[in-house]
């Protein structure tokens, strides 16, 4: 009795199949990030998505590889997603020479600017506007690239997020403007902080469709967002589509959590955006259960890879500390 | 040297003193309160109002969305008509997105209006890197707000100041833009039980000394008074003064230091090109200590660069205890 | 054959005669400072309010003299209707001690503190977030004040509309919204600047109440803010007013006007407010056609007495320089 | 000394040389537009881009709505994917609003991402005073710019130089704030036809000199040399140095010059607390120039007010010729 998935048409089983192991990539990073933190092996601070992985995960699979992304503070998911290197990824979180920024970044600013991806930010809404003026090289250009533009539900009280995406409207720009409402910025809830029902009725402020999603629902989540991009390469401008999800974790490395309940905890918990599709894809007949944990565990073997690999990489020689401020 | 208080004392960080000026200042003011993003349960990015809400209530311990310009501009408006707001920012850089109101609002409307109207608030943000925060959320900006009339710029470096300016800019009736190092909260020392004010543009002197002044600032008073012991031994005489406010800013005390010492040394952390150690030199160049001064004034502060994530390269980028060392042995070289 | 007018219970026929003038004044005011500008007698830039009379005069109608405002650029119709002082203001736009700011502040600057006119403001967007500050000290000192905020369509696209109408919406607090919709920005058409149709529909983003008024419409205008000022007094929170309008002039100073037609000006000069509301008042039988020409003309001698007033003003003294910068 | 240019020149307004260097660059170089608020037909708030639009098309002469934040990050963002952007912000003063995208943006990403990206803009924008448009419309902000390690810093004093130095910046791979003083848009000089560049970071001696060095920004740059003719006639000698860009800063040229003269006066229309004259007295009181003064760095500034709207207010707040002609002769007076 196998239920054919409806999905959007570039997805197919391999596809699907890499994006389940995708999945786990994403929550063994920051499951070890997390305890590289607590542990205090790593300096600074990080922020994880872990419970988030679906709306990184199923948005960013229906591009082209020269689409591109702008991230967040929260941005791990994005960029594994957007083809980012895990190891690269452990290195810049060790200060390492190797990493994603050659250890100058650290996880707040991680970029991958030859695959697409623009960037995390540590301004919270600092990315939109950049996202904007990348969209409007593509139109410019003639490059058909689309731009995802991820921001938190905290990011759309500021003052960028009004401006930006009503510039992308009025210029028509392909960009989709991705809400990743996980129902906290670092400790405000949504529903103090607005007094919208849904982040998504915000696109009526700028003329543009707003659509909701459950954000731990990668079938919805890629049809929804194939819409939305597929109308920004033709031109048709911009989409706000809010996904609604939640972090398993604190907001950053000290959180006492003292803003939500435990209750709260477990009902997000149990709709673990993971186990759904792995569900949705056992039952579809994509997958069968032993090659849902072999891919679990190589999305594992390649987390502890990527540990070896930072910890073994050096640290980044004190003469580089005055390279590459200017081009 | 710190003013002897008489009265009771005990050892407290410097985070402790900042909640506890707030608090004793709203227990007796109703006009006070504090807004900011996650100040309430949370207690702030740092904790620093931990435990506030549970006292004063959501009214006035005021969880905002983030929205740095909004907030901040709430802040000056609630200020002009009569209340005395304390905004807190989560981290100097986002002023970035509340300098309209703090430049072009804040800071003029009362000249631009003749005179009418006036503006008390405090603006708290943690400054200064060390934490691994990278580049937006490290920086010194300090220099920036000192650039604009009708501000008052406030840098604490110990438990005790932190308390005492933070009450005088409190009762200050001009916006003050009030810099607390984030790597000094968990730093203490003797703090009295009651309130008291240091005046906004008393600078202390922290060690006296006779062979060399050194000016420097926040974090760079401790790593200052470092070098200064370690200099000691070497039979050099170190004053060092920390300006405390940087506006207004008290030339008198760094004039006479000068023309006793003949030489000065300027310290910050933020970024030396276009830092407040230029005002500082140059008011002394200008100054009629300029004829005692028997060697070039030297600067130091940070490279200009953004602040570096791995720790190594963060703290190479700023002045450390050994390049402070460096320069004075230079500046004194031909004493 | 009288129709009686249906207006907000304060607003008395003594009233009504009143604001007939008001608008004369403000319209005299400002052609006034038209031709002292063309003739290069003011220092700076202005900007004139000449066709947008009704929605300063109409709003601040129905107002309690304890309530506040905060202004615009455009701000001198504003400042007139919250009972301000024409010699006063005159005498600032020479650049007099007399001036409201001592000569300091000029157009851009004007502010009346004591009667609860919080300021021009020459940074477009700069004034929404006072008005919200201004608003919290209402409630929490429980000062039953009503903050009126003014701006114009193009403030909408800033980012500080948007922080500060969430603000305000999250904490009820007792500020109303005007958008003078005048079509332009300084040149540029709201129908270019955004896609929204009318700039009231951004109150959904907010979830406030959105209203559109026809901004050269008096009586249509002091309905709708009192019953605004009304719900935000009583607690319920701001609401947000678009005013369709039209400035006569140019944007300020120089101004070719290239972005708009001779066809629409005129269509707009059509539906002046000043005209329309004498029509109203004379249909009503507040006003016979002999009490209006009287009223006008002693606007118009009020105008020419500030006018005296501020050029027999003299220049603020070297002194005063250095004063005012600190409290 | 103005460089001698082979090529045909004519007598152009400052002004027309800026809208010639960006005409010229977007004919050749596709990548290159212009984004701001009412820069289409109506030309600009000062008339730069007039006929812009009509030559380029509304897609490469771009009109905006007034959202700073936005329109300066969607510069950086099309900066950082291949497009060349000038953002014209019709005053320097609303910079306020887009400061986080210039700051924490623009000037950081290269670095932030390990030297991968890199982000080619401009951004230009009118500066200064003398326009009667007071406190919020007046500002000279540069010193904020120059302190963030990552912006490039251009203030054009002439009509040669402005389009030298924008041909340079908009061939320059990093962001550039650009500050054209409102005051110079109508002043005229000799400029070539064709495009030519002037090295961001090389002074110009805009006269030469024996007994002081007047090191001048922007419109002082006018003053200096007013001061300078008049002083001519007491027989005081001044040598006026242009540094045309503060960041990258020629230090060599001011340093040649004071170990010549001896003397030092730095002369900028900012608010002198805070201003880049303490950067620029410093870094000479740190120099091997040091031991040649012989009389005391001064710096004239704005003063410490918001600039007032009152005309005669409005010039005292800021030096003027007679002041700077007071300072020199102060200085010299122990010749
Ligand atoms: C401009 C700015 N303000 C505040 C912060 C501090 N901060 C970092 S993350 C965060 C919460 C962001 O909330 P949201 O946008 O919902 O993203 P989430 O963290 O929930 O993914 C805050 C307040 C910041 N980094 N930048
Ligand atoms: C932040 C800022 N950006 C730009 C300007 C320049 N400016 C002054 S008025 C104006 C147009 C404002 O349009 P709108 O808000 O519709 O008000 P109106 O002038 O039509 O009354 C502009 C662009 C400014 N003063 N402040
Ligand atoms: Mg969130
Ligand atoms: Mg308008």
């Amino acid at each position: 009795m196998v239920t054919k998935l409806n999905l959007p048409t570039s997805i197919t089983d391999e596809k699907l199949k890499d994006l389940y192991k995708e999945m786990w990539l994403i929550r063994y990073f920051d499951e070890k990030v997390d305890q590289f933190f607590a542990k205090g092996l790593i300096h600074g601070t990080t922020h994880l998505c872990v419970g988030q992985e679906a709306s990184a995960a199923g948005s960013i699979a229906v591009l082209e590889s020269r689409d591109k992304i702008v991230s967040t503070h929260r941005g791990h998911g994005h960029c594994i997603s957007k083809e980012g290197d895990v190891n690269k990824m452990m290195a810049e979180l060790f200060g390492r020479e190797t990493g994603y920024c050659k250890g100058k970044g650290g996880s707040m600013h991680i970029a991958d600017v030859e695959k697409g991806n623009l960037g995390a930010n540590g301004i919270v809404g600092g990315g939109i506007p950049l996202a904007v003026g990348a969209a409007l090289t593509s139109k410019m250009r003639n490059e058909d690239y689309v731009v995802l533009c991820f921001f938190g539900d905290g990011a759309s009280n500021e003052g960028s997020f009004h401006e930006s995406v009503n510039l992308a409207a009025i210029w028509d720009l392909p960009v989709v403007f991705i809400c990743e409402n996980n129902q906290y910025g670092m400790s405000g809830p949504v529903k103090d902080m607005t007094r919208v029902e849904h982040i998504a009725d915000r696109a009526k402020a700028y003329g543009i469709p707003g659509e909701i999603v459950d954000g731990c629902d990668m079938i919805d989540i890629m049809n929804s967002v194939d819409n939305a991009v597929r109308r920004a390469r033709e031109g048709g401008g911009p989409t706000l589509i809010e996904m609604k999800t939640y972090r398993w974790k604190g907001h950053s490395k000290s959180d006492a959590k003292k803003y939500r309940t435990r209750e709260e905890e477990n009902e997000w918990r149990a709709k673990d955006g993971i186990k759904r599709f792995k569900e949705a894809l056992i039952t579809s007949g994509v997958l069968t259960e032993e090659e849902a944990k072999a891919l679990q565990e190589e999305a594992n073997r390649e987390i502890e890879e990527a540990v070896r690999f930072a910890e073994a990489s050096p640290e980044p020689s004190i003469d580089t500390l005055e390279e590459d401020v200017y081009a | 040297m710190t003013t002897t208080i008489a009265e009771k004392t005990r050892e407290i960080t410097y985070l402790e003193a900042v909640r506890e000026a707030m608090s004793q200042e709203m227990r007796q003011n109703s006009d006070v309160f504090i807004l900011g993003e996650d100040i309430g349960v949370y207690g702030g990015a740092f904790g620093v109002t931990r435990g506030m809400i549970e006292e004063f209530g959501p009214e006035r311990v005021r969880n905002t969305p983030i929205s740095e310009a909004a907030i901040s501009g709430a802040a000056v408006g609630a200020a002009l008509t009569g209340m005395r707001p304390i905004l807190e920012l989560q981290f100097s850089d986002f002023i970035t997105i509340a300098m309209d109101q703090m430049v072009n609002q804040a800071a003029k409307t009362r000249y631009m209006f003749g005179g009418k109207g006036k503006v008390p608030m405090v603006l708290r943000t943690p400054a200064g890197s060390g934490t691994g925060a990278a580049a937006q959320h490290s920086q010194s900006l300090e220099a920036w707000m000192a650039h604009i009339p009708g501000l008052k710029v406030v840098q604490p470096s110990t438990a005790y100041d932190v308390k005492g300016l933070l009450k005088a800019a409190m009762d200050d009736d001009n916006p003050v833009v009030f810099y607390e190092h984030k790597l000094l909260y968990r730093t203490s020392g003797h703090v009295p039980e009651e309130q008291y004010s240091i005046p906004l543009g008393k600078a202390d002197v922290k060690r006296e000394g006779t062979d060399v002044t050194i000016v420097a600032t926040a974090i760079m008073v401790h790593k200052a008074l470092e070098a200064a012991a370690e200099l000691e031994k070497e039979g050099i005489s170190v004053e060092v003064i920390d300006p405390r406010t940087i506006v207004p800013l008290d030339e008198e005390t760094i004039i006479e230091s000068v023309k006793k010492t003949g030489r000065l040394i300027v310290v910050h952390e933020a970024v030396k090109r276009g830092g407040i150690g230029g005002e500082i030199a140059s008011m002394i160049a200008e100054s009629e200590a300029f004829d005692y001064l028997d060697a070039p004034i030297k600067r130091l502060g940070g490279l200009a660069v953004p602040i570096p994530y791995n720790p190594t390269l963060e703290k190479a980028a700023i002045p450390q205890v050994p390049d402070i060392i460096a320069a004075v042995r230079e500046t004194v070289k031909n004493k």
